[in-house]
């Protein structure tokens, strides 16, 4: 009986020190989760997530604070990237944060535009060249479309302009070939 | 801890999260043990009994157990209690204990046990922890209990065979006649499988239904109850 | 309207099934000759309720009935069912038999092309585990006449005891068994030897010799039709025969040799008919010779040390199992990417 | 002499159908009223126009001009007078436009003053730089700027070059009849690849079904005296004739995905491409016509001299298409591709239009699902295993379908040709390609957005701390000054610190400020935002007015805009 | 709580980790001490049901759990590792054999049995205590997997007497013993088993009836 309890407790010993030398000994740095979610995002910078910028939502994400169905512009298509990395359940795309939009870009009426410089302010990709008093225009390659240009412009010179196709993006369609019931 | 919150916690032990089903843990007693009601049930039973110990125990003692040793001290635990009832099972119910065999021990390592405490009873205050606890026990015992019911009347046309061994003098159910055949893989281990599939099946199943049904006339948008921590 | 290519060849999934059907019948008629036409019987009743079984679920899944019923695919289901069963089962196993492998093992995985095991085999593997006793009662060839055979199949109480034995292969293990065995009576004697009985012909059972050289016919047209391709058989049947030919070289008392095992049980059908059943096999040339080899040597052992009579079944199923890992393990270097 | 033949995996042998287009000789085409010359025919860079509507231009004239290292030149195929440019249909399976240019033709067919090269004392970059302004590209259907193929491997010379002749698609017969007929220019042009390469030896690869062409061509070499060239008949297979498989028929030399056949010492062009780098630097003949195959559902099937640019529909009504003709495919039965309308131009990619019907070509059977016969692996030309890139294409799963080498396919159709499912497997093919691109762009473009974004970040940071930095600097040096000036003259102190004066107190001022800017701002964009619930033609309505105001009032300061309801 | 340094995290994690051990350890002491006696009447009791199955209690009277010699390895019952052979006295007079034995030559292996034999040689009864065969096909050895209720197919050795030993073989091998068909072997290993422990018990019914209690022969 005794025995029993000495080996037991010995073992005991050896095995929490272990444990919590281990503990401090091969602790891990940093969190490389927050990239793999940083990666599935569209990198928009929209802030429809309701966070600055979409590293700070792959963060709170993370972190847990956020839940994976705030990114309209990521679509159903990124909710469903999300939920496989993190295990999680597929979730309709919460509709208080937006909706699905087709690609656009933002497009400045050159007509308009008074040079006020607020919508380069509020670019978060640095897509808007201009000057104060000088006509703007956008990049249009380097535009994600994040429509935080629109809400800023005191003249509301800027609209979004849906991508149009063209043979380079043109896309072959999922084949289908409707079997008839009847055939 | 109000009722709602308990009744959240049973909810999830039983149906949302439920072991057998859905979590698809502790399958070695599962499949090993279902092949009829009796044995299912009194697995079950136990299992419920160490479910609801471990995790009472563990939440009371959970601020003084440090992070760095928790998983060892929790099996320690939980063998501690598993040796328990494997002794007393042993020692009262000798005849059922010898069918139960090396599965009550198993006990220790059914990953369920772990799962619980670690996930919820090191995480929450003793009464919810203990129904939390029963709850996933009565979530296991009701999937043994029906896949016991479905291997022992589809493999030997019998219900709560070796009844006696619980309560002495009490008969089995005969519902076929002495003459059926018996399909006899259902009682062997494929069986197992196949019928635990077939359970799973049923409740995706379910729960599509559930969620067509839901989306096809959305609810009035009201804030649900959070269940307590919940693991991934 | 379609793309490019605009032009197809005149191939179907009907012809394909066609073909297999009829290189079927060479053996079928062997079976027939030697064992009664009680297999014709039992051929109807699987058809009828591979049929009965695939439309029942194509109308649940919502699939076309007509397009897929036509596709031939459950009929060869059904026979390779009928010819693998013992040819006096009772109705209801053949029946019961062919729904679980329609039903269950194909369109529950989601019908033609999705299921990951031989449905003829996964129903012979559901079968024989359930009712070990009724799928392992063989008539020797010629023992019994139509009307017995019609009775035993359609009758209801099974006097099978007395008047049926076990296949030639479990009969010549037992034998083996007890040729081990120092308390027989056939202590020592050799498997030539054994085989004396009226069971045995001159290298497997009597009769089925017969029948495995008509599957044997029907697979060799099958590979000259470019239907299936040498490589299954070959590896299938080296196997078997190389693994056989160990054991049996090393103690033939106690091992069947390896001809017999080529010519007993479910080998040449499994060769040719089973294990080349393109869903759920290997596809790449590499991975159907390891596919097959696996079988051969599995059949083997469980036939040697299994718990059931043959093994060409079980082994057809783990070896299923493994397709996929084979397949990608096997892939043949693309164009311009292999190393000479 | 037997040369030792290679062969290449799979393939198939489809009905050839190429007889009947080969009776007559070659004809030339009346002018059509219109040509539509698109100005991105070739692989690379948009060329850009070089005419306006309502110019005058004579045939072998640069309409589009090379744009970017890889780019080749657009002519007018005619004399004429530039009606328009503008984008026009395209042959091509989306039906989408692109900038082309339309010319009606003044009947006259009048030359521009043309160039000519002698080659063998040209720099290699001059001669290169003249085919690229001559708009030679490779006419066997892949469209890319010869000029860049013609460049020698690091080595500075080619083992083999090989000329493709072999023309495996059913129905085409074009380079067949060029061969026939012209194989001594043909040669020619041969001849100065050659030279540009320094190959060698030349292999000319035909399909041993046209044994007229192998004749011509083989008595042209011999007229010609060239060593080293040698006309090859390679067994008759689809698709012999694509190049990876012809190089690897003729030297047995495998070109992997995405390697330059020239770092292997072999190169291959099209029989065609030979021709018109014959009439380039010989004649100097821009590219502005070619030989194009009319079959298929026609009365009298015939290869025809057609102008770039001509309506297909005004090419077929010569060969008498029958009534029941459904499409126009440009191509073979194989590889070619549906038209979305019958009056698109040819172009340089045009070897054939192929005239179909309901009858000719049937739509398929219904899609059976796969039953991994492998029929398809045992045809595909590339080794592929077509059947489980399908499976993982229909489920898109795209990083598999990639692992199993999707991007190998050649699209050659094999498998779709042989598959007893009537699948159809290069459909799935090309969407997968497709979408792995498009996904590879959306990846570019978030990456860079990414990098913008981080990028701003810091520069603000960096501006915020520049300024806190001036800030303090300044304030530490009014404070000096304050305390300096304290003693000498309160009054200039007083005036020169009261922006920056006591701090709390200033910081205090400017967040007010701040606070009220904001409110006026806010209430500047919500009045404008009142107009969103309004339908768009008002809300451009007003955006109207709003800019009339603008321009009207510049000089006042611009007032928010009353609501428009 | 400021940073604790690995050592001391170290003593302090043990330290818990021990308390925790003695704890429960001591809780597992005390329920194995309050259920040993209990444990042990229990698997008496088993055993005693075992035996009472292939030797009526009424034909001895002696403490049978405690009468008992140990074997050694022994061919004749095909005990590789030993076993035991519990001797049943009426009135200190020998009354019957019960004798561990083991077929070997299962269709899956071994098979366990319990063959009781009488003083006067005839077999009282036999049960198979483990196997693996094939279920459904030859399990039927084991009563509790045979079909037949009313006859189990190992019945067929009770009260089988010594007279009849010789053809205690299966009708196949020209003996006595009925089998089902396609399970040959099983039945023939457990019949081949119970002849030779009948014959052992026979040979060396003296030497183990005089062995006394607890030796090892």
């Amino acid at each position: 009986m005794l025995t029993a309890l000495l080996v037991m407790a010995s073992i005991a010993v050896v095995l929490g020190a272990l444990l919590g030398f281990a503990s401090i000994k091969f602790k891990v740095e940093g969190d490389p989760l927050v990239d793999q979610i940083d990666a599935i995002l569209p990198q928009t910078q929209c802030g429809q997530c309701g966070f600055p910028g979409c590293r700070p939502y792959a963060t709170a994400i993370a972190g847990g604070e956020a839940e994976i169905n705030q990114c309209p512009p990521g679509g159903e298509e990124g909710i469903r990237k999300l939920a496989d990395l993190l295990g999680r359940e597929f979730k309709p795309l919460s509709e208080e944060h937006g909706v699905e939009k087709p690609k656009s870009v933002a497009i400045i009426d050159e007509q308009t535009c008074i040079g006020c410089t607020l919508c380069i302010q509020a670019c978060p990709v640095d897509a808007i060249v201009g000057a104060a008093k000088q006509m703007h225009t956008i990049v249009a390659a380097d535009c994600t479309g994040c429509e935080l240009c629109l809400a800023p412009c005191p003249v509301d010179c800027i609209s979004m302009q849906p991508i149009a196709e063209t043979v380079d993006t043109w896309k072959w369609r999922y084949p289908v070939i409707e079997i008839k019931a009847a055939a | 801890m109000d009722t709602q919150a308990y009744r959240e916690i049973a909810w999830n032990g039983i149906w949302k999260q439920n072991c057998g089903i859905v979590q698809i843990l502790g399958l070695c007693p599962i499949l090993a043990i279902s092949t009829n009601i009796v044995n299912a049930v009194s697995l079950g039973l136990a299992t419920i009994l160490v479910m609801a110990m471990a995790n009472l125990v563990i939440a009371a003692l959970r601020n003084f157990i440090p992070y760095e040793i928790r998983i060892p001290v929790f099996i320690l635990i939980i063998a501690a209690l598993v040796t328990v009832v494997d002794l007393a099972f042993n020692a009262y119910l000798h005849e059922l204990y010898l069918v139960l065999g090396i599965f009550i021990p198993l006990i220790v390592t059914n990953c369920i046990v772990l799962a619980r405490v670690e996930a919820f009873a090191a995480k929450n205050e003793p009464g919810g922890s203990t129904v939390d606890g029963i709850a996933m026990g009565i979530g296991l015992t009701l999937v043994l209990a029906v896949l016991g019911a479905m291997r022992e009347v589809v493999g030997s046309g019998t219900l709560l065979s070796g009844i006696d061994m619980l309560i002495p003098g009490a008969q089995p159910i005969v519902l076929f006649g002495a003459d059926y055949p018996g399909f006899l893989i259902a009682i062997l281990p494929p069986g197992a499988f196949i019928a635990l599939g077939c359970l799973i099946a049923g409740r995706n199943w379910i729960e599509a239904r559930k969620q067509a049904r839901a989306r096809a006339n959305p609810p009035a948008p009201s804030a649900p109850a959070d269940a307590p921590a919940e693991p991934a | 309207m379609n793309n490019s290519p605009f032009v197809r060849k005149a191939a179907s999934v009907q012809s394909v099934m066609l073909q297999v059907l009829l290189a079927l019948l060479p053996g079928i008629a062997a079976y027939v000759w030697f064992f009664g036409p009680g297999i014709l019987v039992q051929l109807a009743l699987a058809s009828a309720a591979a049929l009965a079984g695939e439309a029942a679920m194509l109308a649940i899944r919502g699939k076309p009935k007509a397009l897929f019923l036509t596709d031939l695919s459950a009929i060869v289901t059904a026979w390779l069912i009928a010819l693998s069963f013992p040819p006096i089962v009772p109705w209801w196993l053949t029946v019961t038999g062919t729904l679980l492998a329609v039903v269950v093992i194909k369109q529950l995985y989601g019908g033609l092309g999705q299921n990951p095991f031989n449905p003829a085999m996964g129903a012979f593997c559901l079968m024989i585990v359930a009712y070990p006793a009724l799928m392992s009662q063989w008539p020797a060839a010629g023992q019994l006449d139509f009307a017995t055979q019609l009775q035993l199949i359609f009758g209801g109480v099974r006097e099978v005891d007395a008047i049926t034995g076990a296949t030639p292969l479990d009969a010549l293990r037992t034998a083996l068994r007890s040729a081990a065995s120092p308390d027989s009576e056939l202590h020592g004697l050799r498997a030539a030897q054994l085989m004396d009985g009226p069971a045995f012909g001159w290298l497997g059972g009597k009769g089925g010799e017969w029948v495995a050289l008509g599957y044997l016919v029907g697979g060799l047209w099958l590979i000259q039709r470019r239907i299936i391709t040498w490589h299954i058989p070959v590896a299938f049947c080296g196997a078997l025969f190389a693994s056989a030919l160990v054991l049996w070289g090393l103690r033939p008392e106690g091992f069947a040799s390896p001809l017999f095992h080529l010519a007993s049980g479910g080998a040449m059908l499994g060769a040719f008919f089973i294990l080349t059943d393109p869903v759920s096999g290997a596809t790449t040339a590499r991975g159907k010779l390891l596919f097959a080899a696996g079988a051969g040597v599995l059949t083997w052992v469980i036939r040697s040390f299994g718990a059931y009579p043959d093994g060409v079944a079980f082994a057809t199923l783990l070896m299923n199992i493994l397709v996929p890992l084979i397949d990608m393990k096997t892939q043949a270097p693309v164009f311009g990417h292999k190393k000479d | 002499m037997l040369r030792k033949l290679f062969k290449f995996h799979g393939g198939v042998k489809p009905q050839t159908n190429k007889a009947p287009s080969t009776t007559a000789p070659i004809a030339p085409v009346p002018l059509p009223d219109r040509l539509v010359i698109p100005l991105h025919q070739a692989v690379g860079g948009h060329p850009r126009p070089l005419v306006q509507p309502g110019d005058r231009v004579l045939k072998g004239q640069r309409i589009g001009g090379a744009d970017g290292s890889l780019s080749s030149a657009v002519h007018a195929s005619t004399s004429g007078i530039v009606r328009d440019v503008a984008p026009a249909l395209m042959p091509h399976t989306s039906g989408l436009t692109t900038l082309s240019v339309i010319i009606e033709p003044d009947g006259e067919d009048r030359w521009a003053e043309l160039d000519k090269l002698n080659y063998r004392s040209t720099p290699p970059d001059e001669l290169r730089d003249f085919l690229r302004d001559a708009g030679v590209v490779g006419l066997g259907g892949a469209v890319f700027p010869s000029y860049a193929k013609l460049k020698p491997g690091k080595e500075g010379h080619l083992k083999t070059l090989v000329i493709n002749g072999a023309e495996c698609e059913p129905f085409i017969t074009c380079d067949d009849l060029l061969m026939r007929e012209r194989a001594g220019d043909m040669l020619k042009g041969i001849v100065a690849m050659r030279h540009m390469l320094h190959a060698e030896e030349v292999l000319i690869g035909i399909e041993d079904n046209k044994p007229e062409a192998i004749a011509a061509v083989q008595a042209a070499i011999a007229a010609s005296g060239e060593a080293g060239i040698e006309a090859v008949a390679i067994p008759t297979r689809y698709p012999a004739g694509g190049a990876k498989q012809l190089i690897r028929v003729l030297t047995g030399i495998e070109v992997p995905h995405g390697r330059r056949s020239t770092d292997f010492g072999v190169q291959c062009f099209n029989v065609g491409t030979a021709y018109s780098i014959f009439e380039a630097l010989e004649l100097g003949r821009p590219l502005v016509s070619r030989i194009v195959t009319v079959a298929g559902n026609v009365a009298q099937p015939r290869n025809y001299e057609v102008l770039i640019g001509t309506p297909m529909d005004h090419l077929v009504r010569l060969a008498g298409p029958r009534a029941d003709t459904d499409r126009y495919i440009m191509g073979g039965p194989m590889m070619g591709v549906r038209m979305p309308a019958f009056d698109v131009p040819v172009v340089k990619a045009t070897n054939c239009v192929l005239v179909g019907s309901p009858a000719l070509f049937p739509p398929p059977p219904p899609e059976m699902p796969c039953i991994r016969c492998g029929e398809c692996a045992k045809a595909c030309p590339a080794d592929l295993a077509p059947f489980e890139m399908y499976w993982f294409s229909r489920s898109k799963n795209f990083g598999k379908a990639q692992e199993y080498h999707l991007f190998d396919c050649i699209e050659c159709g094999c498998c779709s040709f042989v598959c007893p499912s009537h699948i159809p497997l290069v459909d799935y093919f090309r969407f997968s390609k497709s979408e792995i691109w498009a996904r590879e762009r959306e990846k570019d473009a978030a990456d860079t957005a990414r990098d913008r974004f981080e990028f701003k970040n810091l520069r603000q940071e960096r501006e915020k701390q520049e300024k806190a930095e001036k800030l303090a600097a300044k304030a530490a040096a009014t404070r000096e000054k304050v305390a300096a000036g304290d003693a000498a003259t309160p009054a200039a102190a007083g005036a020169g610190a009261a922006p920056a004066k006591p701090s709390g107190d200033d910081a205090k001022r400017a967040l007010i400020e701040a606070a009220m800017e904001k409110a006026r701002q806010q209430k500047a964009q919500a009045a404008p935002k009142n107009t969103e619930v309004a339908a768009p033609e008002i809300q451009a309505e007003i955006a109207a007015i709003d800019a009339r105001r603008e321009s009207a009032a510049k000089a006042t300061e611009a007032t928010p805009p009353a609501p428009g309801a | 709580m400021s940073e604790p340094t690995a050592l001391g995290l170290s003593a302090r994690t043990g330290g818990v980790m021990v308390a925790f051990t003695i704890v429960f350890t001591a809780l597992m002491a005390f329920t194995y001490g309050a259920t040993k006696d209990q444990i042990d009447a229990s698997a008496a009791e088993e055993k005693m049901k075992l035996i009472s199955e292939v030797l009526p209690p009424a034909s001895y009277d002696n403490l049978l759990l405690d009468d008992y010699a140990a074997l050694g390895p022994t061919r004749e019952l095909g005990l590789d590792n030993g076993g035991r052979v519990y001797r049943a006295r009426q009135a200190g007079q020998p009354a019957a054999l019960i004798l561990e034995t083991t077929a070997p030559d299962g269709y899956s292996g071994r098979i366990d049995l319990i063959v009781a034999v009488r003083a006067d040689g005839s077999v009282s009864g036999v049960r198979a205590v483990t196997q693996r065969e094939t279920p459904g096909l030859g399990d039927y050895i084991d009563p509790k997997k045979d079909k037949d209720k009313k006859a189990p197919w190992i019945t067929q050795f009770t009260g089988l007497e010594a007279a009849r030993l010789p053809q205690c073989k299966v009708k196949k091998d020209g003996g006595d013993i009925a089998y089902h068909t396609g399970a040959t072997i099983s039945a023939r290993a457990v019949t081949n088993a119970v002849a030779r422990a009948a014959r052992y018990a026979a040979d060396n019914q003296n030497r183990l009836f005089a062995a006394p209690s607890g030796s090892t022969l």
